[in-house]
């Protein structure tokens, strides 16, 4: 019974936070100091280019947004229930902007 | 009719309806308003839908007579406009959704699972008082003058070129949504962490795994709605906005935003309806349902699919071609599981024992209406037709097919089916049945001649038309004032049975769900002693067997 | 049976006769659509009669009476199989017949006569290039190919022929295109079929398709005197656009000859063809898309041209462009006598914009 | 960590044994034990999470569109926000969640006092939060940068006029149209940040309420449930921020 609850109830300890918090603060100087430079862009194709620092400035928040998911709201710990549940809350999340944005960038497909 | 039949009631002359139940254990107003039992809840519900029900019924009433003539004669354009926005606000958001889960969901998915309570019963409650507030913001509407946006709020008429009241209607809405999400939240929590010893995931009863599918939609769904109708608001306050064109927004997203919701909201409305029928057709013909397992992941399928077909209501309004065949494609997909739901249920007949109460007279009008509803889906998702037909009284015929025939069929199905359990009396089973029939051929007069209104490109949501149309609208009409004596019906004699109706004793249909094995109506703890679990759904031989067990016991 | 009601009878008479049951075909695309839409029919009657049958006959060999005793049966895995697989491929047939149309029907052809089409509250206004306006009317010859270029003015409108089984919304803030071709002469609604308002269901009109003769007869007696190019050279002067946009090698705008349908590079790289569309948002919002080479300073026409009068521009944009003319003889034949070829514009068009300034 | 594990095993062990003897005063009628009631309420708490994650979503979605249509507004409209006060901000924040997990620890490790520290520190960083917020938004307010009401394009169109800025990124004027959907862009800020700080607000009306219950050892006696679950919440508004920050501060720095 006890060894169960280990797994449900896992008490983070406080230098796990101080890490995860001092990660944090890193994240968002390193974010901060991305947006100053300029990271260039990348031309996919004609027409089509991936600009660096949105991509960059978001990939640090979402490095951020893992770490305070899985340690700060103990997802990492958590049953696989709520893994789940945090996984699909993503997916939808992508679903919207994902399949709207498909719209709006395939209008000007076979008008070229 | 012949005298067959499955019911069996204890004897009249001494049977007695349980002195402490749910109803009758706390009495007074405040015992009600204040209650946290998922039954009184899902009760207060029952009364307040049929309440908006009927308010919806009579503005439906009120269009198919301004209908009867191809002029305006009994309203101005904009009164119908009105009346027909107030009946599909009441009718989805005050009606459809809430329907089953609420009332019916609310009253059953506890006991189906062998549990004392929805997990969160305080919110339960709150999320009735949500609807009854965003239901006296509708009513004020419809006081203060009305709305006359049409359901769908279609930027940017809705945004800067009425002066009606959109935004309390919104704010309704958005309150109604809230109530939603409260309910979908409760039953996902309960069904995951409430079930009883023994009861597995593939023991529970359809209608729990339809709820639980709809519950998925209601909570990913609706706060795209929510936020939807907040920036209507904003942008009707600040006149600025992002679906405003002149303003440099853009009315389709509106549109994705809008239909991100309200297209799987139409899974919120069947899929529970769809859990009701699976229940009846196997008490009713003593069989367990055929393929369990595909009719539950038929239900969580759809849930899934159902979020990725939004735009097919946007062909014709200028998105992507391609996204237009991507949507179209995953439409397809969706349509399968309904198929697969209709003929597992037609095959839940085959070797059966049937027998045909008001409930399953009630669940083959929606097994018909339901299959021709979902085909008349297939053409608005293929591309090359929708083109044709959408916007057209195809449209409104096809969504009332689904939503009429087959929702309110099923809810019918339902509150006949678990009248007894919930009143502890039994309906009157001529006059219900009488109604079934009326219902269906009411129906089938009213919606079927739409359809061909629409093939003839008839428009809706038209005050006037053409005199071409008329015809077939006196056709729909006609029809009309049948299905509304078919409604009447059973609010009468469902009052009337609360009084007179028969002692229902625990189990009048035989059937083997976990809320038959507890007492009518049931206390409010639901089982004097939590029930484990050892059988699978529908497991007809248990209950037998259960049943032999109890008499032995009751004669030693 | 007129002994019961000869009301009744009288009005069921008349409906018989009177009413129509299924719309007429009169464009190319109405039988395709049909032929899709009559095997869809099919597939649904089979598939409910199954249904139907399946029900009805279950109940009457099963009913308790026949069938005391249910047998329990578990489910049929290959059964089952089969009632997924048959629909989805039934689905994906629709699918692709239904695809192959909808790309039809918005894929105008290249020799499509253009006529703009602008919804308002509560009415339909149509721009035909030679200048003729019309009200909740529309004329157009038979057997020839015509886009109808649409946008509104407020609110969504639709355009629905359903004679011609076509439909496209008008939105606010963009073109919308939709062709049709028509087959036979006569005089069919059209309709606004996405609620807009208090008076929706008076945005009603009639296309009426004329023989080319009859056409161009009702060309030559409905015309105001000037064409929409004209309309627009005149409405391209008032706002001072050659102010910018002349040939002259210092003009701080673009020269417009010939940049109708030419692809153009934007100052930020990216390559976009110069289409109504590009053209309508370049006149509202000339800084969300600058030609490369050129500052951001022209101001913006929002506010102050009208739908109608954008499409003016459009029209008269259009026409410096000789390979357009070419395919444009339908129209501009008559109305623009002098524009044949690659000649230049009319003598009344513009000095700065005309070709013999080109560098 | 071997004393952590210790405190919350013999919690756990409490709780445990529960159904053999009699329910603590917390648990509710209708859970058969502490565990379900603790596991049910959390889980409802993730999905509430997830109707969150939602609504959020459909303004994501418009600024995703808005801001590639009108890029060059977005950026001038950016350069308009202080990247030192959102900076600040983002730091509050992330203290405030570091500091919620902390009362989080407490409780399970049923410490009052430190709890009581942690749960203040909180109150304390999400008041300096919206405090910062208010200062930000007030000098929109002053800069006519508040849609719909008196908003002005002059800092766009004529970007001397506004020295402290200009001088900082030498803005090209925009033109007149691209200035004006500067508005669509502090349309969408008020939007999500206007959302974002209702979200603190009632957070903070909880975390106050929480401070009370706290203080008479509502949470320290083994039923961390409602902290734990709107230690979720924070974290979760907190990570809002996080996506906020680097979207309508950082779009183009450099």
């Amino acid at each position: 019974m006890n060894e169960q609850h280990e797994l449900e109830h896992h008490v983070v300890s406080p230098k796990t936070y101080i890490i995860i918090f001092l990660a944090l603060l890193t994240g968002t100087a390193l974010t901060v100091l991305a947006s100053y430079i300029d990271l260039g862009e990348w031309h996919i194709a004609p027409g089509i280019t991936l600009f660096w620092n949105p991509v960059v400035n978001l990939a640090i928040a979402t490095g951020k947004m893992l770490l305070v998911v899985l340690f700060f709201m103990h997802v990492k710990y958590s049953t696989k229930l709520t893994k789940l549940t945090v996984v699909s809350g993503l997916f939808m999340f992508l679903v919207l902007v994902g399949m709207t944005l498909s719209d709006y960038f395939t209008r000007a497909w076979g008008r070229w | 009719m012949s005298a067959a039949t499955i019911i069996s009631l204890p004897d009249q002359s001494t049977a007695r309806i349980p002195k402490v139940n749910f109803l009758t254990k706390e009495n007074g107003l405040l015992s009600w308003l204040l209650t946290t039992d998922h039954k009184r809840i899902a009760t207060l519900y029952l009364i307040s839908i049929t309440f908006f029900f009927f308010i919806g019924g009579a503005l439906a009433g009120l269009i198919r007579l301004e209908l009867l003539t191809p002029q305006t004669t009994l309203m101005a354009a904009d009164t119908y406009n009105k009346v027909f926005t107030m009946h599909g606000v009441i009718m989805v958001f005050f009606f459809l959704v809430p329907s089953v889960p609420a009332t019916i969901g609310n009253f059953l998915i506890p006991m189906m699972i062998g549990a004392k309570d929805l997990a969160l019963p305080r919110i339960n409650l709150l999320s009735w008082y949500l609807y009854m507030i965003a239901g006296c913001m509708a009513i004020y509407t419809m006081a203060a003058g009305g709305v006359d946006t049409g359901w769908t709020f279609t930027t940017p008429l809705s945004t800067h070129y009425l002066n009606t009241h959109v935004i309390s209607t919104g704010l309704a809405i958005f309150v109604a949504g809230f109530s939603s999400i409260f309910t979908g939240l409760n039953f996902i929590v309960t069904i995951h962490k409430m079930r009883a010893p023994g009861m597995t995931w593939f023991r529970l009863p359809l209608f729990v795994w339809s709820n639980y599918a709809a519950s998925i939609l209601m909570v990913l769904g609706t706060p795209v709605l929510a936020i939807t109708l907040v920036l209507v608001v904003l942008e009707r306050t600040m006149h600025i906005g992002v679906f405003d064109p002149t303003y440099g927004g853009d009315p389709i997203l509106f549109q994705h935003l809008f239909w991100f919701y309200s297209h799987p909201a139409v899974y919120i409305m069947i899929l529970p309806g769809m859990g009701v029928i699976s229940e009846v057709v196997s008490t009713f013909s003593r069989k367990r349902v055929f393929g369990y397992t595909a009719v539950a992941f038929s239900s969580v399928a759809i849930a899934i699919f159902g979020f990725f077909v939004w735009a097919h209501h946007m062909f014709i309004m200028g998105i992507s071609n391609y996204a237009a065949l991507v949507f179209s494609l995953l439409t397809m997909l969706v349509a399968v599981p309904s198929a697969i739901k209709i003929f597992n249920w037609a095959f839940t007949l085959y070797k059966g024992s049937i027998t045909f109460e008001t409930p399953m007279l009630y669940a083959f009008g929606f097994m018909g209406l339901f299959t021709i509803g979902g085909l008349t889906g297939v053409f608005l998702g293929t591309t090359g037709t929708d083109i044709h037909l959408t916007e057209t009284y195809f449209v409104v015929a096809h969504f009332h097919f689904v939503m009429v025939g087959g929702m309110l069929m099923a809810f019918l199905s339902g509150i006949h089916f678990w009248w007894p359990k919930w009143t502890g009396r039994m309906y009157p089973e001529k006059i219900s049945q009488l109604a079934a029939v009326v219902t269906y051929i009411g129906f089938n007069f009213t919606f079927f001649p739409q359809f061909i209104l629409g093939m003839l490109g008839m428009p809706r949501r038209y005050a006037a038309y053409p005199p071409e149309f008329q015809a077939l609208n006196v056709f729909s009409t006609a029809g009309a004032t049948i299905l509304g004596v078919g409604y009447l019906l059973p609010m009468l004699y469902l009052t009337w049975s609360l009084k007179y109706g028969e002692i229902a004793g625990d189990n009048p249909w035989q059937a083997t769900g976990l809320e038959w094995q507890t007492q009518s109506p049931p206390l409010t703890e639901n089982f004097a002693e939590i029930p484990i679990v050892d059988h699978e759904a529908y497991d007809y031989e248990w209950l037998e067997k259960q049943t032999a067990a109890r008499q032995q016991q009751e004669v030693a | 049976m007129d002994h019961i009601s000869p009301v009744l009878w009288q009005f069921l008479q008349k409906w018989l006769t009177h009413f129509p049951l299924f719309p007429p075909e009169a464009s190319k695309i109405a039988p395709q659509v049909d032929a899709l839409f009559y095997f869809m029919v099919l597939v649904s009657l089979i598939g409910l009669t199954i249904v139907i049958l399946l029900i009805v006959g279950f109940s009457i060999l099963y009913s308790q009476k026949r069938h005391p005793q249910a047998v329990q049966i578990e489910g049929s895995t290959l059964l089952e199989a089969t009632w997924t697989i048959i629909p989805l491929g039934l689905f994906l047939v629709m699918f692709v017949w239904g695809a192959l149309i909808y790309f039809r029907v918005y894929t105008p052809p290249a020799n499509a006569m253009n006529i703009y089409v602008v919804g308002k509250q509560w009415m339909w206004k149509v721009e035909h290039p030679g200048g003729q306006h019309e009200i909740d009317m529309l004329h157009i010859p038979v057997g020839q190919p015509i886009q109808l270029t649409l946008i509104s003015q407020d609110v969504f409108h639709s355009f629905s022929i359903p004679a011609f089984r076509v439909k496209r919304e008008a939105i606010p803030g963009r073109y919308n295109t939709v062709w049709f071709e028509a087959t036979r002469t006569g005089t069919f609604h059209f309709f606004c079929t996405q609620y807009c308002g208090t008076d929706h269901s008076k945005m009603i009109g009639e296309v009426v398709v004329m023989t080319p003769d009859d056409y161009k007869k009702w060309l030559a007696g409905s015309t105001s005197g000037d064409s929409l190019a004209q309309n627009g050279e005149r409405l391209f002067a008032s706002l001072s656009c050659n102010a910018c946009h002349n040939a002259r090698p210092d003009a701080r705008g673009p020269n417009l000859a010939n940049v109708y349908n030419a692809r153009l590079t934007l100052s930020d790289g990216q390559t976009v063809t110069a289409d109504d569309a590009y053209l309508r948002q370049a006149i509202l919002n000339p800084s969300q898309h600058i030609t490369q080479g050129y500052a951001p300073i022209m101001p913006t026409y929002q506010g102050q041209v009208s739908e109608e009068g954008v499409i003016a521009l459009i029209e008269y944009i259009k026409h410096l462009d000789s390979d357009y003319r070419i395919q444009q003889t339908l129209n501009t034949t008559e109305l623009l006598p002098d524009s044949e070829g690659g000649k230049s514009a009319p003598a009344s068009l513009a000095p700065a914009a005309q070709k013999e300034t080109k560098p | 960590m071997t004393d952590s594990a210790a405190v919350a095993n013999s919690a756990m062990a409490e709780t445990g044994n529960s159904h053999h003897g009699e329910h603590p005063p917390y648990q509710r009628h209708h859970f058969e034990t502490v565990d379900q009631q603790f596991d049910a309420t959390n889980f409802a708490m993730w999905l509430f999470l997830l109707t969150e994650v939602m609504f959020f979503g459909g303004l994501f979605t418009a600024y995703l569109i808005m801001r590639n249509w009108y890029y060059q507004a977005f950026v001038a409209g950016s350069h308009q926000l202080s990247i030192v006060w959102g900076t600040a901000n983002t730091a509050v924040l992330i203290a405030s969640s570091f500091t919620m997990a902390m009362s989080v620890w407490s409780a399970e490790m049923r410490r009052k006092k430190s709890l009581l520290v942690y749960l203040c520190l909180t109150l304390v960083f999400g008041l300096v939060f919206l405090g910062i917020k208010g200062i930000e938004w007030h000098e929109k307010w002053e800069k006519h940068h508040v849609p719909g009401v008196h908003f002005s394009v002059e800092s766009f169109v004529n970007p001397q006029s506004d020295p402290a800025v200009y001088n900082e990124y030498h803005d090209a004027p925009l033109a007149p149209d691209m200035a004006q959907k500067t508005e669509e862009y502090f349309f969408l800020y008020f939007a999500m940040t206007g959302m974002h700080a209702l979200h603190m607000v009632i957070g903070i009306g909880i975390l106050v309420f929480m401070i009370f219950r706290a203080r008479s050892g509502a949470f320290t006696n083994g039923h961390v449930t409602f902290v734990e679950n709107f230690g979720l919440y924070w974290h979760f508004v907190d990570i809002i921020w996080i996506y906020l920050f680097a979207l309508l501060y950082l779009i183009s720095r450099h």
